[in-house]
């Protein structure tokens, strides 16, 4: 690495720059109160945003679950006709992928990540602002057709041709396309900031093997969507010019192959399947060592087992087409890497349950929840299994076996491993602890609710029910099931409603109780090593890491037969400095005003040109003030040079924002 | 707008490279080679009945004129030779993932049949695996 | 500005304005700035891209019988060689654009970037001429598969090398105004990287579109 | 714990107690054993509901031809490995949670040993999935190619064509390679003991063609042909549903596989290649027929010896009328049992449900023996009387029966196409007639 001892050239040229750009809007100041949220850059606060508008999505989509089950709790219902049925469980998959999995894994990624490396932001802070916001608005663009003639009706898989105009006349499927097109910038845009984050950010001594697993599985999750996503672009680009200026791509008269749209959207379908539960790996990874007071067992196994599973996640996404005419040697051969998918996964829970082996074991909610994580998963990843047989595949795809599947990977997975995080980090985000009797009741009641709900869909499926079904006749032997099933689903509702009570109630509880300690669970990661409620500079210095678990080894010492002993207190560990002299970047009006762009253009493409005009407008003023405008106020701060934004088209990556970053340890 | 004549930054400094960035002359070479080499390509479309009448001979010909320019741009005009090799790693594992998902896609479309050509959905019979 | 003038950062002090320069990007752990990494990383997404709408191009080339003209009624290869020469050697201007501001050249590199940009835009020309003599001899967007393929592949292609062309001007202007400081020199690098993408990228499109049978 | 106690102990042993840390509210433990109980509970009935194949005609674990047996040869042997590993690692996980749990009485700092990893207890647990997964591949493999449809000299070629929402079915009986021969709708009807290769495409969306108790599904997707294979040994009724998400009304499209002995085959064969039925001078059928040609019914549906010309005309015929340019041949339509993508019976079941063979005991006459005319898991006899109630509401208002999409004015794209039957508007002579007429056409 170059050293910085050469002579550097100052600044040619005064700047320019009197903090007004384009003589419009003033910079925008860090203040408290809701502007901080609107400008802010902080990465601690984009992820709590991320958060929060996940778990409103999560509202909506299990709403939708609602009425799916009542739907189906009985023969012949017509608590919803067929049309309708079809746009609530199109846009309840929707919601559920890509308005609550990938952002709660958004959420951690952005509030944890960089805590856990010993930095003090993100990469990218404007365009991390940037990706929530256009993440937010793409998913209400997305809700509001409900209000706009009708949701998408054409499942959240949208196989060609059915997704066609000729097939779906209404809007429905035009704000899904435009909308996950603009959540996808998002996820583009973060995953490019995150990754650089990890790989460039970290703190002196931390080398890669070094970071925490949350890290590390993170790093993987954006990798996958680094690569993931444009396939999903293209596919949408091509539906979309599809359906508004009637591109021949899904017409089957002008010889468009339906399968073009099934091998694009899986190839991105597959990885974006591994990029929803990895997080949540990385985040039970983090939990079982906290509570078993153990180090996590083979370390190195659990990374470069994500690390294969995000590798074969790319060659596997043809499984979802076993019975589409692949013909047989691409059935084989997708059947083949699909089964030792299993193997990288199978070592993970291994690990994981050789982790909780010979711990003391503090059942506090958070590992609850992440045992819940291991054992339901396994029965998610064994299912997994028995369709990757191509032949069984035949009788079981598109049946509730695979509703059921899915659900005990990606709610079994994916959800109760976030729930596990929700409880465990808490009081690092906000500073008090959630009520733990609350937590436990949550817990079993959603594990029972879980349960009940998707358990008796393997039944069902295996009897013969298939998947997207608005109705199912008597006689058939689903009834009881069914029933079962939707009892489960209100439970889950009620476990919910009983997280967000605790949130409430703990909150309100929490005021006549002093603050939460520094370090609640006797954690071992870096991000422990700040104050509860993290600081907006995070860390003041930024530490030297020796170890993996580098705040768990300054409180305790090996001893010489192998043991631990505490020698210091966390209170005496834990940075208490005012932050005086840290340097942040300024929050900024440009991100949300370029998010707010987007949707503008989509509703022209959808209504009006004149719209599509108004939106392009504003976006090409917001790139350029965005360029214009240096990441760091200069009144604010010493005479930084200024940075340029080079845009392409997808408004993404090109971003010249360079967070001032200190990674010398100072002080 | 006039500049104060400042010393030159060295390259490694700025950006870390391992080896220093050229001179002008050696990016003109690699014009130059891939002035030629575009020559070659474009003249196979007028000795595509003569000398390349066997297309396989062809399509070999000009897939391998592409990969060496684009090699050529990447490796010369985007500094990845003189770069650290990380920024090689990050661009080729997405070009590498990017051909080798494609041409299992175009594989299970089994495009590389007899003419390379997928079949009209005009005549059903024409796709029958599966 | 007024309100500036009363802002008091509150953590703005000493140790970063004691150390102008112990903070510049390169100090990273990879020793590569955090734009430039991110920008590779961008152009290897990209990758993918690319070779979805060129997959899907390959699966499409050919119209059905009856469907509107097909490539080798359409394709003018010795004005595609001429323009896919002139984005080739806009990647030539590029990167002497990179050289000059290396060596605080400043006035050099106005005259290279603006060189790029005119190439550029000579190639977008080119692609608009091409595409209003195809839509004349009856290849709209919507008349094949092919049509849809290729307009929508090659058109793509243009969108991102406009999105260049405007960054290069920007460029351009900036310099002009004053303001890019040589240590600020990896900007024109960073924007020459994704210019040179779109020109890689058209080397695979002119080959694999229109050279290929 | 009062105030003073309280404030006598550290902020974080203020939230131990306010937290209930460490410790279960005794209710919630009793809660999560009843909700572990639940749940092993509803996975063990489970294992009985799937092996309970009473009433389950759509059941994939219940074979009834050689390909399914084979798809169940292979999958059941895995079920059961995986049944094991699952038991296994819960049962490990639930022992772990209890053995090294942190006991009230310990010091709250023990810990245990602090291991970091193993290398070969973790090549062990890498290599035995490893291992059994690599046996599973070569089930897999051998059984793949097992299930490949191969075509003989004896194999009966059936086109399988799936539309919204409904199937149709073109057979090739003097394989020529022209599936011009015979043409029905809904019931598949195939001899005993002999290889049926179906042909499977689509007109519209994709669709997937599944009989689960012959064999799995394959989709049917426009513009391509994929070959799948059946075989039925024993006469019977086989269910199936469509798999694949086709719009609207993907619930109610179904279809059915009758099994015949082979002779029955051949007399079927013969029945269904004449033209229709001439119905009796001045009879109530013979209106009927007038009424069909008169009204729209003609422009979509075949019934030939009546309206080829009509049906084949491009100006006003199905392809003007139906996206999928084909709507169900009604020339046999009374030789049929069910209906509107076999999700109605035209004629009544048999009484002690599905797989009884034709011929059973119920008569004109004694309809009461046939039972309810169930719409549902008990298809319609043909050899049954015909059931008229279900055709006449039908007829009455087709998307009250069955969700279709029959208004598509405001769709530029499908050029004043329908998907689905529209409501005709029919009087109820006009139904009356058009039902006998119906009822005739054996």
């Amino acid at each position: 690495m170059a050293v910085a001892d050469a002579p550097l050239a100052l600044p040619s040229g005064a700047p320019s720059h009197d903090g007004k750009v384009l003589g419009v809007f003033t910079r925008a100041q860090r203040t408290t109160g809701w502007r901080s949220w609107i400008t802010g850059v902080d990465h601690k606060k984009v992820g709590i945003m991320y958060g929060a508008a996940a778990i409103f999505f999560l509202l909506i989509g299990g709403f939708e679950a609602l009425l799916i089950r009542m739907q189906l709790w009985a023969p012949r219902q017509q608590l919803l006709s067929a049309d309708v049925y079809n746009q609530v469980y199109t846009m309840h998959g929707t919601t559920m992928v890509f308005l609550v999995v990938m952002p709660i894994g958004a959420a951690f990624a952005n509030y944890l990540l960089p805590l856990q490396i010993g930095a003090r932001d993100v990469a990218f802070p404007r365009l991390n602002a940037f990706s929530f916001w256009c993440f937010l608005f793409g998913g209400i663009f997305l809700n509001t057709s409900w209000l706009l003639g009708g949701g998408a009706d054409g499942g959240w898989f949208m196989y060609a041709p059915n997704n066609g105009v000729l097939y779906s006349p209404s809007h429905g499927i035009d704000f899904w396309v435009l909308g996950l097109i603009i959540t996808g910038i998002a996820s583009m845009v973060s995953s490019v900031n995150l990754i650089v984050t990890v790989l460039n950010m970290r703190a002196p001594g931390m080398s890669m093997m070094k970071m925490p697993i949350f890290t590390w599985m993170t790093l993987v999750t954006q990798f996958l969507l680094l690569f993931a996503l444009p396939v999903i672009t293209v596919a949408l680009f091509l539906l979309m010019f599809s359906r508004i200026f009637g591109a021949a791509f899904f017409n089957i008269d002008d010889g468009a192959n339906p399968l073009l749209w099934q091998h694009l959207f899986w190839i991105f379908g597959h990885p974006e399947v591994y990029l929803m539960i990895l997080p949540s790996f990385g985040l039970i990874s983090e939990i079982l060592p906290v509570f078993s007071r153990k180090p996590i067992f083979g370390y190195s196994f659990i990374v470069f087992s994500g690390v294969a599973i995000a590798f074969m996640g790319f060659g596997v996404w043809a499984h979802h087409m076993f019975v589409s005419g692949l013909g047989p040697t691409s059935v084989l051969v997708f059947s083949l890497t699909t089964m030792f998918i299993a193997v990288p996964t199978g070592v993970k829970i291994l690990n994981w349950t050789a982790t909780m082996w010979g711990g003391r074991l503090r059942f506090d909610t958070p590992l609850l929840f992440s045992i819940g994580l291991i054992t339901m998963f396994t029965i998610g990843g064994l299912s997994g299994v028995s369709h990757s047989i191509a032949p069984a595949d035949t009788q079981q795809t598109d049946t509730y076996y695979i509703v059921a599947h899915f659900h005990y990977v990606l709610f079994g997975g994916a959800f109760f491993g976030f729930m596990g995080g929700f409880y465990y980090y808490w009081p690092k985000v906000f500073g008090y602890m959630l009520s733990e009797k609350m937590g436990k009741w949550n817990f079993w009641v959603l594990f029972l609710g879980f349960n009940l709900t998707f358990g008796p869909m393997h039944i069902i499926g295996l009897q013969g029910m298939s998947r997207r079904y608005y109705t199912y006749d008597p006689n058939f032997g689903f009834d009881i099931w069914n029933k079962i099933a939707t009892i489960g689903a209100f439970t889950i509702a009620l476990s919910v409603i009983l997280f967000i009570v605790n949130i409430a109630l703990s909150y309100k509880r929490s005021k006549s109780l002093p603050p939460v300690g520094a370090d609640p669970w006797d954690a071992r990661t870096l991000e422990w090593i700040t104050p509860n409620p993290t600081p907006e500079w995070n860390f003041d210095p930024i530490p030297t890491v020796t170890r993996v678990d580098d705040f768990w080894y300054q409180k305790y010492e090996e001893t010489a037969d192998g043991g631990l002993v505490k020698v210091r207190d966390a209170k005496d560990i834990v940075q208490d400095s005012d932050g005086v002299g840290v340097h942040l970047p300024s929050p900024s009006y440009w991100p949300i005003v370029l998010a707010f762009g987007l949707p503008i253009v989509a509703y022209g493409l959808i209504f009006s040109w004149w719209l599509c005009l108004l939106g392009g407008a504003i976006i090409v003023t917001a790139m350029f003030g965005w360029a214009f405008e240096p990441p760091d106020d200069p009144e604010a701060a010493h005479g930084h040079g200024h940075d340029e934004a080079g845009h392409d088209d997808h408004g993404s990556a090109a971003d010249v924002d360079a967070l001032e970053q200190e990674v010398a340890p100072v002080g | 707008m006039a500049h104060p004549q400042q010393p030159p930054v060295p390259t490694s400094v700025l950006d870390g490279a391992v080896e220093d960035y050229p001179s002008d002359w050696k990016y003109w070479r690699v014009a130059i080679i891939l002035f030629v080499l575009t020559a070659i390509e474009v003249s196979t479309y007028v000795l595509a009945d003569s000398v390349f009448s066997d297309s396989r001979v062809l399509i070999a010909t000009l897939l391998f004129l592409m990969v060496v320019k684009f090699w050529a741009v990447a490796w010369y005009f985007m500094h990845l030779k003189f770069d650290k090799r990380i920024l090689t790693v990050a661009f080729y594992s997405g070009l590498a993932l990017a051909m080798v998902v494609y041409l299992c896609m175009l594989l299970a479309f089994r495009y590389f049949g007899d003419d390379g050509m997928i079949c009209p959905s005009e005549s059903l019979n024409c796709i029958t695996e599966g | 500005m007024a309100d500036t003038a009363t802002f008091e950062p509150v953590h703005e002090t000493g140790r970063d304005a004691a150390a102008p320069h112990a903070h510049i990007e390169h100090d990273t752990n990879t020793g590569i700035s955090n734009t430039k990494l991110a920008m590779w990383l961008f152009l290897g997404s990209e990758c993918l891209l690319f070779g979805a709408l060129l997959t899907t191009y390959l699966l499409y080339k050919n119209p059905l019988p009856g469907q509107g003209p097909t490539r080798e009624q359409l394709f003018d290869i010795p004005f595609t060689s001429a323009s896919s020469f002139v984005l080739l050697m806009s990647s030539l201007t590029m990167v002497l654009a990179v050289a000059a501001i290396e060596r605080s050249d400043h006035h050099r590199m106005r005259i290279w970037l603006g060189a790029t940009a005119v190439l550029g835009s000579l190639f977008i020309a080119g692609q608009i001429y091409e595409f209003t003599t195809f839509y004349a001899e009856g290849l709209g967007y919507t008349t094949s598969r092919f049509g849809s393929a290729f307009y929508t592949l090659t058109g793509f292609h243009g969108v991102h090398v406009t999105a260049g062309i405007i960054m290069l001007v920007s460029l351009l202007l900036w310099s002009l105004r004053g303001n890019l400081p040589e240590h600020r020199s990896e900007t024109v690098e960073v924007v020459g990287l994704y210019w040179h993408f779109v020109d890689v990228v058209w080397i695979v499109l002119f080959a694999v579109v229109y050279l290929i049978p | 714990m009062s105030d003073a106690e309280q404030s006598e102990l550290t902020p974080e042993e203020q939230h131990q107690a306010a937290n209930h840390r460490g410790k279960m509210p005794l209710l919630a433990k009793i809660f999560g054993v009843l909700a572990v109980g639940a749940t092993t509970a509803v996975l063990i009935g489970s294992i009985y509901a799937v092996f309970d194949q009473e009433n389950k005609p759509l059941n994939g674990l219940n074979p009834q031809g050689p390909k399914a047996q084979t798809i169940q040869n292979l999958v059941l042997p895995v079920f059961v490995v995986a049944g094991i590993v699952m038991v296994i690692v819960c049962a490990a996980v639930l022992f772990i949670s209890w053995k090294f749990r942190r006991r009230t009485d310990e010091d709250p700092h023990s810990m245990g040993v602090q291991t970091e990893g193993n290398m070969p207890l973790e090549l062990t647990w890498t290599a035995i999935p490893a291992l059994i997964l690599f046996a599973i591949a070569i089930g897999t493999i051998i059984t793949s190619l097992e299930l490949e449809p191969k075509v003989g000299p004896e194999t009966l070629e059936v086109r399988v064509i799936g539309q919204q929402w409904w199937w149709s079915y073109e057979y090739d009986l003097d394989q020529d390679g022209n599936f011009d021969d015979l043409v029905t709708a809904n019931e598949l009807v195939v001899p005993t003991g002999r290889d049926v290769n179906l042909r499977i495409t689509s007109n519209d969306v994709i669709h997937s063609y599944w009989i689960p108790e012959l064999n799995g599904k394959k989709d049917a997707v426009p513009g391509q042909i994929n070959d799948w294979a059946l075989r039925a040994d024993e006469v019977g009724t086989y269910l199936g549903t469509c798999t694949e998400f086709c719009g609207l009304s993907h619930a109610n499209m179904r279809m059915l596989v009758r099994s015949v002995s082979p002779d029955d085959f051949d007399a079927w064969v013969e029945g269904q290649q004449r033209e229709a039925v001439e119905p009796a001078e001045g009879s109530l059928a013979a209106e009927g027929k007038k009424v069909f040609e008169a009204q729209l019914c003609s422009s979509c549906h075949l019934i030939r010896g009546v309206n080829e010309a009509k049906v084949e005309d491009p100006e006003k015929g199905v392809d003007a009328q139906l996206v999928s340019g084909n709507a169900p041949d009604l020339t046999h339509f009374a030789s049929r049992g069910t209906f509107a993508g076999a999700i109605y019976n035209s004629r009544y079941p048999n009484p002690d449900g599905n797989d009884q063979p034709y011929g059973a005991t119920c008569t004109a006459e004694d309809t009461d023996a046939c039972g309810e005319p169930l719409d549902n898991a008990t298809p319609g006899n043909p050899d049954n009387p015909f059931y008229a109630p279900n055709v006449e509401n039908w007829l009455r208002d087709p998307v009250a029966m069955k969700p279709m999409a029959p208004l598509q004015t405001e769709n530029p794209y499908a050029d004043g196409r329908v998907r689905g039957m529209p409501n005709l508007g029919l009087s109820e002579d006009q139904i009356d007639q058009l039902v006998a007429y119906l009822e005739t056409l054996r």
